[in-house]
């Protein structure tokens, strides 16, 4: 064992525990602080996956906006601080039953296909030979510059022969700036509702 | 000299185009703001003025070149009857040869060097060659042609707009300008009571018994008058048949739109409607006459014309061709087709183009027909009167020294078509007529009705000196006519205005004293048109003016009636069968005079019968009588000369070739036209017997109501048959009322009873029959069809709302029915997908 | 990334122990946790003891004087055993479980962002590309643990303040990362070491090192105040303390509080100062460069663990001035009301640290002119830095820089 | 150090994946919901990393991820802005109560 499985499996359980426990609570805080608690360990398993830029974003994004968002979102519709709103047990059973099917079939499909094999083809029919070890160029964990150089459109780890995503990136700064106006204006004061009406 | 006919052309075109300008923004112009300025009318003054100084303009450049005006008559003195042989036949345009710079050479003698007209076809006849030599400072250009604009070809055939410029025309285009701004500017006092917004018609009444109230419609009087105006110069400068219809019709409206002017009152409407419709009956056989000729001779021009580099002869070319005399061939008339610069001979044998004789005379008598319609002869001489009811200055202007004349000035334009048989026709007509009218107008006692009849009558003067070949006698006659009586409507437009719209001469009398100016500018239209004469006196004017003029001293009627009575007598000499046509007229010159008189008696001398009229009626104001005196100056001095003056001249300078030796006709109409020789010769003897006749009429006219010798309600009763009869107007009304009108009508209730009874049954038959069969339909439609698609759709709407079930609005469960999918999806994939 | 020991001696530790594999690596992680829970703590306290003593100076006191003899310096260690002496409550309202958690929360969060803070070349817990970053995200973590403190109170003090203190942390946020985006557009890395050696230069003793510092850049000095400003507001100090705000909320998120538990959040604040100083620091102040060439004189010959030793000692001491300048402006200015808080973020703000960063992106290439000689800046923006990416790909000369592979290779000895 | 491999990651990732869904499932709080969806995407997100790592989809992986984490962000932000509109017209954030468009 490794440290560096060590830390892979405490990450893993306590991602898989915050997200079992976000489907469980019935409480939305506690349902948000469980999804810290998730979210921070897979940034976690995105550092021990040399994914140092996107584990950052994920923490820096995820936890530190979205989810802030969220529990603001909490305290703004939320009658009282600890409200509940409880599902009937059925449909409990129903879900669980449903997502044990779900996961069931997903870590049979996981154990089932030989991923070696896959990546070696998609490897052969890729027009830029790439080892099929995988991306491991930066195993020190330097992702944030080849990440930046291929939103410019530049591509260092397949000697810049396969295409960037400089269009995807404006795509998305545009893609932004549309949902900021848009939240803005979907979230703007407006009459309330009479209770009745 | 570039070119004088397209000169000429231009003043001309551009004084026929002004009125329609002014047409044009009266009408699109409105109401100019208000109802209450002179604007329109001081437009459409503007428009007929510049007219007639541009006719004025081209009538010098005219004389200048050709000498009609101040030459002819002096040549007419020396050279007599022969300086007339070579007028060359209108159409012919005389010209010597091409060469421009022999234009410029004989330019001096009135040498006519014909030029090209812009557009013209070299409508050239040699005329001065053929001829004696010292003629030929006579010989000019008698007639200018071209074209302005091609409306449209129809292979051969061409619709054009066309100029035919002879002394003729410039004439016309003075008169009906000088006459018609004389009108106009007379109009503008005489319709002054039309600018007001409230303008109260007492002739008019509404289903409750007032008086009309409409808005002044002084713009639109002046509006009309400028289309009329427009019209009337369009047909003199018309260069061919189809164009003088266009404006034929044209007129035709103007007269049916100001005869209807008071459209209020039921009799105006009536008459306008009366006036077209008579018309139609004319125009009919114009169109006849229109169709024939086209079929035949295959254009529509008066000169010549080229096509395509080659010069084609125009309809008058083809008829007479040089030299006025028709070529006949059995019963046929070969067109002169062949021949260059205006000589045109009947080609060789076999590639004739002819046209039957007899439809040569239908064509002519055709078109005579649009002139009977249009100038009031016998037999459609009934809707002139009633005409009367357009306001005074249209009965001047329209009915009686313009538009009725243009049936005349056709007449005269068209000679040359006309055969023999057609002349006899028309002279025959205008015979009856003049005599008809006259007798008529003796009983009349409406001011504006004596003066109507004696239109009919003085036309048909006109008409039967064309008809007798006194071609320049009868349109020397139209051109006095539409001076005199001109200045008599305006008179009597005066009298009327001054009499606040009373019009029955027996309710006026001794107006002299409250009207003096108008009383004797009509007694000047009055003398002209008796056609008195001082006797004797011609010897004396002949001292006088220094052998100038040797004729005696006598208003334009008597010259110009003189010239048609000394044709008749010459006539009647070599065709002693056609005695009435002398005696006719000698009778009616009588009955003129006298007819004349009584209406000067009445209604301005004597006592006031009607003092209530006579304290009301006052002098019209300055803007009316001016022009009043102005061409009462014409009326008497205008024919100045008679025969040997310039005007009579200038007209026979565009006579057409081969009047002047006269001419001998064989066949249907076995008749002889004098020469001109033939008239000089009885010309004293004919002045003498019409002058005294004119005497005697006066004088029993005289006696009868100045001097009350007789009275004449005895005479009246006396002779109350005749009396009855004349006041019917000889039964025409009632005539035509029993012959068309009646049968019309009652052919019409049967058209309708047919209408109704037949073809409305059909109609609601076949409509029954249609609600029956669409009433089946209705019921396949709402039962099977609709049947069919309704199921579809509640088909559709019940699955649809089985399914709409499924849509729960549950966001969870949707997730839900997403992940079961999928496991599903799984599930069938593992169970069914081959093991690779 | 791996989780890499930086500093040598103790790598020197663990073979003298005979440690491989994950034992090591625990000992290591074990090591580190400690000095930076020392380094957690005992700044803090210091801090703490500051504020007093320099609230006092300012208000024409003494502050503590007797705790410790002179200065009262063991005043923090004494408040700190009265707090943890004291019973600790939970209302009843509250979400105890989540109550109880919210301080820890707070605690970590800055604790963690101390991992990435290099105290001297090399020497951080975490060394990596993404080190200023990280130390961003850490510290905007810290905002949960308040939110949740507030909220889970059951208290509406607390969860005004809790809203007013998420609300302004996250607005304040924005324009500190825009702020601190000048520096690493300027040096064109987010690897703090790599930043601190730009403005160091390779220079020995006698030379001005102090100029290449970006508080002389003429886009960064301005950039620094905003960034001082926001880090500030960031870090709940007056006058941007309106989640406390005692005269309007009794204390914000912290009214239930007592205790050791309220003795955290203070911990972690005054943790914050200090990490947002020394963030300060590096980036616009030279980070452990002493100006005038002592320290990169020793590294470069050879001394790299006195170097090391003295560039920590600068670090800190530049990052405590800051954190006393902070004191300085709290005992200073009045407090802002929360819409002028709100106003002077979003609207002015935000806007010039986005013209701010308009300018640091274009200055280059408008003024083009060599920043300092040091890297040319008018070749394109791939070859502007040094950057180990491409050694992945040598053969891609595109983007390789002509002095890239020196500086890469010196880092990269480094890292690994 | 030897590696993980992508099994393991494979497998916590559909942990992840399953609890989102059950989440999305069970809720009744929009908010709630709106966690479940975050589940899912983050499970999926390490999909992408750990296929990046350990398979031939090299940088893309990352790039991918980082797309997805964007996208996330501004997604919650409009859903919480729907969220609030929800609450703003039901009163509520029972997702269940706003049924009116139900079939």
């Amino acid at each position: 064992m490794s440290g560096e499985q060590i830390l892979f499996w405490l990450f893993a359980v306590t991602a898989c525990a915050g997200a079992i426990s976000v489907a469980l609570s019935q409480i939305v805080v506690r349902m948000a602080v469980s999804l810290i608690v998730c979210l921070s360990s897979v940034s976690a398993l995105f550092f021990l996956h040399n994914a140092d830029f996107v584990g950052a974003v994920q923490l820096m994004v995820y936890v530190g906006g979205t989810i802030v968002l969220l529990i603001f979102g909490i305290m703004l519709t939320s009658s009282s601080p600890f409200s509940k709103i409880k599902t009937s047990p059925a449909e409990g059973f129903l879900s669980a039953g449903i997502g044990a099917l779900f996961l069931s079939i997903i870590a049979f499909t996981v154990t089932q296909v030989d991923w070696k094999i896959q990546s070696d083809k998609v490897a052969a029919a890729a027009p830029v030979k790439v080892s099929s070890e995988g991306y491991n160029a930066a195993a020190d964990g330097n992702t944030a510059r080849p990440l930046a150089l291929s939103f410019l459109g530049l591509r260092p780890d397949q000697n810049g022969q396969a295409p960037g995503y400089l269009l995807p990136f404006e795509i998305v700064s545009v893609h932004l700036l549309v949902v900021l106006i848009g939240a803005a204006y979907l979230a703007r004061t407006k009459r309330r509702v009479a209770p009745n009406a | 000299m570039d070119s004088l006919g397209y000169e000429l052309s231009w003043y001309l075109r551009i004084a026929w185009l002004l009125p329609l300008l002014g047409f044009a923004i009266e009408v699109f112009g409105g109401y100019w703001g208000t109802r209450k300025t002179k604007t329109a009318a001081y437009l459409a003054i503007g428009c007929i003025a510049a007219g007639f100084v541009l006719s004025t303009v081209a009538f010098c450049r005219w004389n200048a070149e050709t000498g009609a005006f101040s030459h002819s008559g002096e040549a007419a003195v020396h050279e007599e009857h022969a300086s007339l042989r070579h007028i060359p036949f209108a159409g012919q345009a005389a010209v010597a040869d091409h060469a421009e710079g022999h234009a410029a050479e004989h330019a001096e003698h009135g040498s006519g060097e014909h030029v090209h007209g812009e557009h013209a076809s070299d409508g050239a006849e040699h005329g001065g060659a053929q001829h004696d030599e010292h003629h030929a400072e006579h010989q000019s250009i008698a007639a200018l042609s071209g074209t302005i604009y091609t409306l449209g070809k129809f292979g051969d055939l061409e619709v054009s707009i066309d100029y035919y410029i002879d002394s003729l025309t410039i004439l016309m285009f003075m008169m009906v300008t000088f006459i018609a701004t004389c009108i106009h500017i007379f109009a503008v006092g005489y319709m002054s009571d039309e600018l007001t917004e409230d303008y109260v018609d007492h002739f008019a009444h509404t289903s409750d018994g007032h008086h009309v109230h409409r808005p002044g419609r002084f713009y639109r009087f002046f509006s009309y008058f400028s289309l009329f105006s427009f019209s009337m110069l369009g047909i003199c400068f018309a260069g061919n048949i189809f164009q003088v219809f266009v404006f034929w019709e044209l007129v035709g409206i103007c007269s049916y739109l100001l005869i209807g002017f008071y459209t209020e009152r039921k009799s105006a409407n009536v008459a306008a409607n009366k006036a077209f419709i008579v018309n139609r009956v004319g125009d009919f056989g114009f169109i006849i006459g229109l169709m024939i000729l086209w079929t035949y001779c295959g254009t529509f021009k008066f000169g010549d014309y080229e096509v395509d580099g080659h010069e084609r002869p125009g309809l008058f070319s083809m008829v007479r061709g040089h030299d006025g005399e028709l070529a006949q061939q059995g019963s046929d008339v070969i067109l002169k087709t062949h021949g260059h610069d205006g000589h045109w001979q009947a080609p060789q044998e076999g590639e004739s183009k002819t046209i039957p004789y007899t439809l040569l005379v239908v064509a002519g008598l055709g078109v005579f027909g649009g002139c009977i319609g249009k100038s009031a002869q016998f037999p459609l001489q009934t809707w002139l009167p009633d005409a009367m009811e357009g306001p005074t200055p249209v009965s001047a202007l329209v009915h009686s020294a313009t538009m009725v004349a243009a049936g005349v000035y056709l007449a005269g334009r068209f000679f040359p078509v006309f055969t023999t048989e057609v002349l006899l026709a028309i002279a025959y007509v205008g015979c009856i007529t003049l005599f008809i009218a006259a007798t008529i107008a003796i009983v009349a006692t409406d001011i504006k009705k004596v003066l109507a009849y004696s239109t009919i009558s003085q036309l048909g003067y006109m008409m039967l000196a064309i008809g007798l070949g006194g071609w320049a006698a009868g349109l020397f006659h139209l051109i006095t006519h539409a001076f005199f009586k001109s200045l008599m409507f305006l008179c009597s437009g005066s009298v009327i205005h001054g009499c606040h719209h009373e019009q029955e001469m027996p309710k006026m009398g001794g107006l002299r004293r409250k009207m003096p100016i108008t009383a004797y500018t009509m007694l000047v239209g009055v003398i002209a048109i008796a056609g008195l004469a001082i006797p004797g006196t011609g010897q004396l004017m002949s001292l006088l003016t220094f052998g100038a003029v040797d004729k005696p001293l006598a208003f334009s009627g008597f010259h110009s009636k003189d010239a048609i009575v000394a044709t008749a007598l010459a006539y009647t000499q070599l065709n002693p069968l056609h005695f009435l046509l002398f005696l006719t007229p000698l009778v009616t010159a009588g009955i003129t005079a006298f007819y004349m008189f009584r209406l000067w008696f009445y209604t301005f001398a004597g006592d006031p019968r009607d003092h209530h009229v006579y304290d009301h009626c006052h002098e019209s104001p300055k803007v009316m009588w001016v022009p009043l005196v102005v061409l009462s100056f014409f009326a008497a001095f205008c024919a100045a000369n008679g025969e040997q003056g310039s005007l009579f001249g200038m007209l026979s300078f565009s006579e057409p070739v081969g009047l002047a030796d006269g001419m001998t006709a064989t066949g249907t109409a076995a008749i002889a036209v004098p020469s001109h020789h033939a008239v000089h010769d009885v010309h004293g003897t004919a002045g003498a017997v019409a002058l005294l006749a004119a005497v005697l009429g006066t004088l029993t006219a005289y006696l009868l109501y100045c001097r009350k010798v007789v009275d004449p309600e005895n005479i009246r009763n006396q002779f109350s048959g005749v009396y009855n009869f004349l006041v019917e107007k000889w039964q025409f009304d009632n005539l035509y009322d029993a012959a068309f009108v009646r049968p019309s009508h009652s052919v019409a209730r049967w058209c309708a009873a047919c209408d109704r009874n037949i073809f409305d049954a059909i109609l609601h038959g076949s409509v029954k029959v249609c609600i029956w069969v669409a009433t089946i339909d209705r019921k396949f439609d709402e039962g099977i069809v609709d049947g069919l698609v309704n199921l579809i759709g509640n088909v559709t709407r019940s699955v649809g709302l089985s399914l709409s079930v499924f849509q729960t609005g549950r966001m969870r469960q949707y997730v839900m029915f997403i992940a079961v999918g999928v496991v599903t999806l799984f599930a069938l994939l593992f169970a069914f997908m081959p093991k690779a | 990334m791996s989780l890499v020991l930086a500093n040598t001696p103790i790598d020197l530790v663990t073979e003298g122990l005979g440690l491989t594999g994950a034992w090591a690596w625990f000992v290591v992680a074990v090591i580190h946790t400690i000095l930076i829970g020392l380094f957690f703590g005992i700044p803090a306290g210091v801090f703490i003891w500051a504020e007093r003593k320099v609230s006092g100076r300012i208000q024409d006191r003494l502050g503590p004087t007797r705790v410790g003899g002179r200065f009262g310096w063991l005043q923090s260690a004494a408040d700190g055993a009265k707090l943890i002496q004291k019973e600790d409550l939970v209302p009843k309202d509250a979400d105890s479980l989540l109550f109880r958690a919210a301080p820890y929360i707070v605690v970590v969060a800055s604790f963690a962002a101390f991992m990435f803070l290099p105290f001297g070349d090399g020497w951080s817990a975490v060394s990596t590309d993404v080190g200023l970053f990280l130390m961003f995200a850490m510290l905007s973590l810290e905002v949960i643990g308040v939110i949740l403190a507030g909220y889970c109170s059951g208290s509406k003090w607390a969860l005004f303040g809790a809203m007013r203190e998420a609300a302004q942390m996250i607005s304040y946020e924005i324009p500190m990362a825009i702020c601190a985006l000048i520096p690493i557009i300027i040096v064109g890395s987010l690897n703090l070491n790599e930043i601190v050696r730009f403005q160091s230069g390779e220079g020995g003793f006698p030379s001005l090192t102090l100029l290449n510092w970006n508080i002389f850049h003429p886009i960064a000095a301005p950039a620094f105040i905003l960034y001082f400003v926001c880090a500030t507001a960031s870090c709940k100090r007056a006058p941007f303390d309106l989640a406390e705000a005692e005269s309007e909320l009794v204390a914000g998120f912290l009214t239930e509080y007592s205790g050791m538990r309220w003795s955290f959040f203070f911990l972690a604040e005054y943790a914050s100062m200090f990490a947002v100083s020394a963030i300060a620091a590096i980036l616009f102040l030279g980070g452990w460069d002493d100006g005038v060439g002592i320290v990169s004189g020793l590294r470069s010959s050879g001394h790299e663990y006195s170097a090391s030793a003295i560039g920590a000692v600068i670090l800190i001491a530049k990052a405590s001035k800051l954190v006393l300048v902070q004191i300085w402006v709290r005992w200073t200015l009045p407090r802002l009301r929360i819409d002028q808080v709100m106003t002077t973020c979003l609207k002015y703000l935000i806007p010039m640290a986005c013209a701010l960063f308009l300018a640091a992106a274009t200055y280059p290439l408008v003024l083009n002119r060599a920043n300092h000689g040091r890297t040319d800046l008018r070749s394109p923006i791939g070859d502007r830095v040094p950057m180990r990416a491409v050694e992945a790909s040598e053969a891609h000369a595109v983007l390789a820089a002509p002095d890239s592979t020196e500086l890469a290779a010196a880092d990269g000895e480094v890292t690994q | 150090m030897e590696a993980i491999g992508l099994q393991p990651v494979l497998f916590v990732s559909a942990v992840l994946f399953v609890c989102g869904v059950v989440c999305m499932t069970t809720k009744r709080n929009g908010i709630g919901i709106l966690m479940g969806v975050e589940l899912v995407l983050n499970a999926a997100n390490l999909n992408f990393v750990a296929f990046s790592r350990y398979t031939s989809l090299g940088l893309d992986g990352q790039v991918i991820a980082l797309f997805v984490i964007v996208l996330a962000a501004a997604e919650a932000a409009v859903a919480l802005a729907i969220a609030l509109n929800f609450y703003n017209n039901h009163l509520t954030i029972d997702v269940d109560r706003g049924d009116e468009l139900r079939g």
